[in-house]
């Protein structure tokens, strides 16, 4: 006899304790689900609600505030699927479709830097997989605690290791990201990974079971004990001892990528989609087999049994409940006709990918799964897939009447061009801003062979299609400092960053993903940011007119009562309609005029110089300006199509300073300029909606006019040439001097 | 001509060498690594990647592979083949090449565009090139160091078996600066940097490396207009 | 001078791919017996002085904190012979 | 059902980076007397049956095909105690 906690035995015994705090649940969830379900679950029921209903599946504390992200009509007309998907997918015209997406892996990659990292991206990737599309590009925005930490030697090289490991091996092209460094960010790293896919319309798959009768198939990896070490207090408390402590004790938290499986199913999936052989299918990610059979029988017309005994395992020890949890990576499950089954389990065995059939759709609405000859699962799947919603207390953060009135204007400002080239020199070699190669050194940019930008460049760029020039730019953005002053302005600061970035390339921006990294809901002023940030980004897209299709909410980054700044990161889409008019960001050519476009203000407020000059964080951040950030893009795009540029660079952290230098690096070769005004604030502001351009020689009257018409201000700054970045009445700096400062930071600190 | 491309699982570049293939003129032909059939091709490509996720060491399971077992012969026997990466790896640890690739001197994988200097321009693949061309092409590799053991490392040089070397300091530890090398006859050639990402300077730092895809096209039309005129003395 | 060898393995419920790949190939060889296998790493040591207790305590220091991620891996240690 | 370990090992004429890396951080970490280090890699491999002369022929025979590359690396290999 099996001693299985089973539907009948948690029948017959309704008073046994049953350990749900361990796993995450509050007492009020425990008895929902027993009211539910109409007695007390059984341990691997338990085991699927607690993890369908944390945080991280369940969106519980967000879910209020990200409904204002649902688009308006005139911000959709571009999507074939939005956000509840597992990723929105965005049309770009010629009959193609891009898929994209940006998760968080925070807290695993501190845990094991190497392996947190690899796994984040391998998650995001089998998301993309799942809608359908080829994943064509990975980014990663990353953000850790000071430089110079002892920890921080620890986490940066590993989670870079761990981004390039999966990402080369499985061979997308690394197009962009961030790195940031912060003390908010000790003890609480964060990793965000976006993939974008391409796909053609009719290739949209969807995450449902349909068809009674159709087969249930689960195919990748085996199912292994990894990240169920919250499953074992189950089997201690199930078995009170019985055999079940020994067992209990190794769990590993940590999941090992298999980036070498992970392209076998990625080119498994796709045969399996271009022969017609899926009906339905869905990623494994956090909550494994819970989570797919769930999702799936929910969205489906009925319900679904499982056999679990079927799972392959690569540990036979795993009782059911530790089945359902188990994070074992690069699995899939599928959906498929019994008459398809066949062929299905054939192209899986051509690619070398275990593939089971484990259960089958039904239509009596209920999730069944059995152990054993025993019933362990019986539940109607839509309570676990639809988790409790809750409305956190919220308050604005005490302290941030004081951060607000603490502004820059008293901190010392450079007096002369001696001054204004230190801070140049300073910021340049600050860790935010300095080369990040150390980093994207390690990165595949090339693998596939349609990467027409990537790092430097202000955003990446790919060519989807070979014969016409289409493609997509990416960038992503985001700025703790600005957020702390202000969520909802550092908001919609990060969406027009990263909206700015992808223009610069010569594209049309369309859609938004985003990545909120917050600290815990249960602290009502972190509750506040994330509602703040929320509305910020619902109100820019708004503005911009252009949707959020998906994104990802990662809550409980903090240590103690330290959460870190609101981040929330904004990875944005654009459309470029033929990439051979790209835009790069360096001094490509000799005496080429330099135009400002935008308008300066004064705006220091959580700025790259307050910071790296003064370690100062106050005031409020620059204003926001999304009607100037439309025209700019707009702009841009028509310059570059009527091939009147050859560079365009925005400004963002450390204002036209940073950006000169950029593009002086970038492009090998210096540039002189002269400044109206006070030449601290032309340098050093960050006022966003701007950007330096060059323009080609003879076509500065057509530039200008265009100008005009978009009402976008240009101001002639200087040329294009020799060898140092030359402010007039203020400083000269040789390129070279420039490049050893900018290229020095990151290798003195990580070797 | 028809050039194949194999593919192992694993393997990354295939599309691109086949595309470089296509823009040489050449017409790319799919070889799947279960599979101990060359599919009558006139040359080989062993493209970049990580087959079997490069687990062991880089090449070291792709070698036993159904499709090597034709390969191996055929490279013997005079068929051109080209190893880019991983597929040079695998060529030495299938032996046709001499030496190993081992753990870059950093120990970290590297992407960056490099310098060659073409060292031999009489393999079929390089022919196109003349002795002492700078070429920049990516270089995108962890275990990218070519390693043998200095008789083998003399021998290489004096039999002029260098095919294209770092100009300048080697970026991984490579041995004596080497960054490909060529068989005895000169028709297999490896190297670890890709010339097939610079082949159009929209996708790559250059089109420098289209040179090699170009050469074997050459070769083979010079080949069969010889065997053409042969055959026309013996009508 | 004396070596040390300290061997560095992933904990026996870490999945280990590379070992799993090594096993596959194993099989396609026609090695049919390998049932299953597991990859880790081997260090020697040279040290100054002989491998006594102090030694290899502070081999074992070593190992901990650089040689071994005590977060997937266990390690053990033995004077070379 | 049996262990048999096998050790690879870098030939001592070939450059060993990762074994200097070890090295460098150990001296930073106050090892200073550790004085040269070489990493390999370690496998273990389950068979099925007794490890005596036949399996170990056959381990050895699988580590001269697979595990070792005898271009640059050597293996010793012994049964599990
Ligand atoms: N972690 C990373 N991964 C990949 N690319 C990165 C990463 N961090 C920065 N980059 C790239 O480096 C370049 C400079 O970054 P950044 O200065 O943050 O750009 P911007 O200010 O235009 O947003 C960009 O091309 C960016 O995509
Ligand atoms: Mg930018």
């Amino acid at each position: 006899m099996s001693d299985e906690d089973t539907v009948e035995v948690a029948a017959g015994t309704p008073d046994r304790p049953q350990p749900f705090a361990e796993l995450g649940l509050t007492k009020q969830e425990y008895e929902k689900i027993r009211h539910l379900l109409g007695r007390r679950p059984t341990a691997a029921e338990l085991a699927l609600y607690s993890v369908m209903w944390s945080e991280h599946c369940s969106y519980k504390s967000s879910k209020v505030h990200l409904r204002q992200l649902a688009p308006g009509e005139q911000q959709s007309e571009a999507l074939l699927a939005g956000i509840g998907a597992n990723a929105g997918v965005v049309d770009i015209g010629q009959g193609y479709a891009v898929t994209f997406k940006i998760e968080s892996h925070n807290h695993p990659s501190f845990v094991e830097p190497h392996q947190g990292a690899a796994t984040g991206v391998g998650g995001i990737v089998r998301d993309i997989l799942a809608m359908g599309a080829r994943p064509v590009a990975v980014m990663d925005a990353l953000r850790f605690g000071p430089a110079d930490a002892h920890d921080t030697a620890r986490v940066l090289p590993g989670v870079v290791s761990g981004i390039s490991f999966y990402g080369n091996c499985l061979g997308l092209p690394n197009i962009g990201g961030e790195l940031a460094f912060d003390p908010c960010y000790a003890g609480n790293p964060l990793v965000n990974a976006l993939c974008v896919g391409v796909m053609r319309h009719h290739d949209l798959k969807a995450a449902v079971a349909t068809g009674p009768g159709n087969k249930v198939v689960l195919f990748g990896s085996r199912t292994g004990p990894d990240g169920v070490g919250g499953a074992s207090v189950l089997a201690s408390a199930t078995f009170e001892g019985a055999g079940g402590e020994g067992k209990a004790a190794k769990r590993p938290s940590v999941q090992v990528g298999d980036p070498f499986m992970e392209k076998l199913l990625v080119e498994c999936c796709l045969e399996l989609y271009a022969s017609g052989l899926i009906e339905g299918i869905q990623d494994l990610g956090a909550a494994g087999v819970a989570c797919a059979t769930t999702e799936l029988s929910a969205g489906g017309s009925g319900g679904m049994r499982v056999t679990l005994d079927d799972v392959p395992l690569r540990d036979p020890t795993l009782s059911p409940a530790e089945i359902l949890m188990s994070e074992s990576q690069e699995r899939m499950m599928a959906v498929v006709t019994p008459a398809n089954v066949r062929a299905f389990l054939e192209v899986c065995a051509r690619w070398d990918v275990e593939a089971t059939v484990i259960g089958e759709v039904t239509g009596d609405g209920m999730l069944t799964m059995t152990w054993r000859g025993g019933t362990v699962v019986s539940i109607p799947p839509e309570t676990a897939a639809d988790g409790p919603v809750y409305q956190r207390p919220m308050a604005r953060p005490a302290d941030l009447d004081a951060l607000q009135a603490g502004t820059p204007d008293g901190l010392d400002r450079p007096k002369d061009g001696q001054g204004l080239r230190a801070a140049l020199l300073a910021l340049l070699g600050s860790p935010d801003l300095a080369d990040k190669s150390w980093v994207t050194a390690q990165y595949d940019r090339y693998v596939r062979g349609d990467t027409v930008l990537a790092m430097p460049e202000d955003g990446g760029l790919l060519r989807v299609d070979e014969r016409t020039n289409l493609g997509i730019a990416l960038a992503t953005d985001g700025n703790g400092r600005y957020c702390r002053l202000d969520p909802y302005l550092g908001t919609r600061l990060a969406l027009s960053e990263a909206y700015r970035n992808v223009a610069m390339t010569g594209a049309r921006p369309v859609a938004v993903t985003n990545c909120m990294n917050f600290g815990s809901p249960e602290d009502p002023a972190v509750m506040w940011q994330l509602a703040e940030a929320v509305r910020g980004l619902a109100d820019g897209c708004r503005e911009l007119g252009i949707p959020v299709t998906g994104g990802n909410v990662s809550l409980y980054n903090q240590t103690g009562s330290n959460a870190i700044h609101p981040t929330p990161v904004i990875g944005v889409l654009g459309v470029h309609e033929d990439v051979r008019r790209r835009l790069g960001a360096g001094f490509t050519t000799d005496g080429a005029r330099l135009v400002l476009l935008g308008t300066t203000g004064e705006e220091f407020g959580g700025s790259a110089w307050a910071h790296v000059l003064h370690a100062h964080l106050g005031g409020r951040p620059p204003a926001p300006d999304l009607p100037s950030e439309r025209r700019l893009a707009t702009l841009i795009a028509q310059a570059a199509a009527a091939g009147l540029l050859s560079a365009a660079h925005d400004l963002s952290d450390g204002g036209l300073a940073i950006a000169l230098a950029e593009s002086c690096l970038s492009g090998g070769r210096g540039c002189r300029v002269s400044l109206n005004g006070d030449p601290f604030a032309g340098l050093f502001s960050e006022s966003p909606a701007r950007a330096v351009v060059c323009v080609s020689p003879g076509r500065e009257p057509e530039f200008a006019a265009l100008c005009e018409a978009n009402e976008v201000p240009a101001t002639v700054l200087g040329t294009t040439g020799g060898e140092a970045l030359a402010v007039e009445g203020a400083f000269d700096i040789p390129v070279a001097e420039l490049r050893k400062v900018w290229e020095g930071t990151l290798p003195a600190l990580f070797g | 001509m028809r050039i194949g491309v194999v593919t192992f699982p694993g393997s990354l570049d295939d599309t691109d060498a086949a595309r470089a293939v296509r823009y040489a003129g050449a017409e790319p032909v799919r070889l799947w690594h279960a599979d101990r059939d060359l599919r009558r091709v006139d040359a080989v490509i062993l493209p970049g990647g990580f087959s079997y996720g490069d687990y062991l060491r880089c090449g070291a399971i792709a070698r036993f592979s159904p499709v090597m077992a034709e390969l191996i012969p055929a490279a013997r026997a005079g068929l051109p083949v080209l190893g880019i990466c991983n597929g040079f790896q695998i060529l030495c640890e299938a032996h046709l090449l001499p030496g190993a690739l081992t753990r870059n001197a950093g120990l970290r994988f590297i992407t960056r565009d490099v310098r060659l200097t073409v060292g031999n321009a009489t393999t079929p693949w390089t022919g196109g090139y003349h002795a002492g061309q700078q070429l920049l092409v990516p270089l995108k590799s962890g275990e990218g160091a070519y390693a043998a053991d200095q008789a083998t490392l003399d021998e290489l040089e004096a039999a002029g078996r260098v095919v294209v070397r770092y100009a300048g300091e080697a970026p991984n530890g490579a041995a004596r600066g080497i960054a490909g090398i060529c068989s005895d006859d000169g028709n297999v050639v490896g190297l670890m940097p890709h010339p097939e990402h610079a082949i159009d300077p929209l996708t790559g730092p250059s089109a420098d490396g289209l040179g090699f895809f170009t050469s074997v096209v050459r070769a083979f039309a010079g080949a069969a207009a010889a065997t053409e005129a042969e055959a026309g003395a013996l009508r | 001078m004396a070596t040390v060898i300290v061997d560095v393995m992933l904990k026996p419920e870490i999945h280990d791919p590379q070992g799993e790949a090594v096993l596959g190939a194993s099989h396609r060889l026609g090695f049919g017996n390998v049932t299953a296998v597991r990859q880790g790493k081997r260090f020697e040591l040279e040290i100054d002085g002989p491998a006594d207790g102090a030694a290899l305590a502070a081999v074992e220091e070593l190992a901990r904190e650089l040689l071994a991620n005590p977060v997937i891996e266990e390690f053990s240690l033995h004077p070379a012979d």
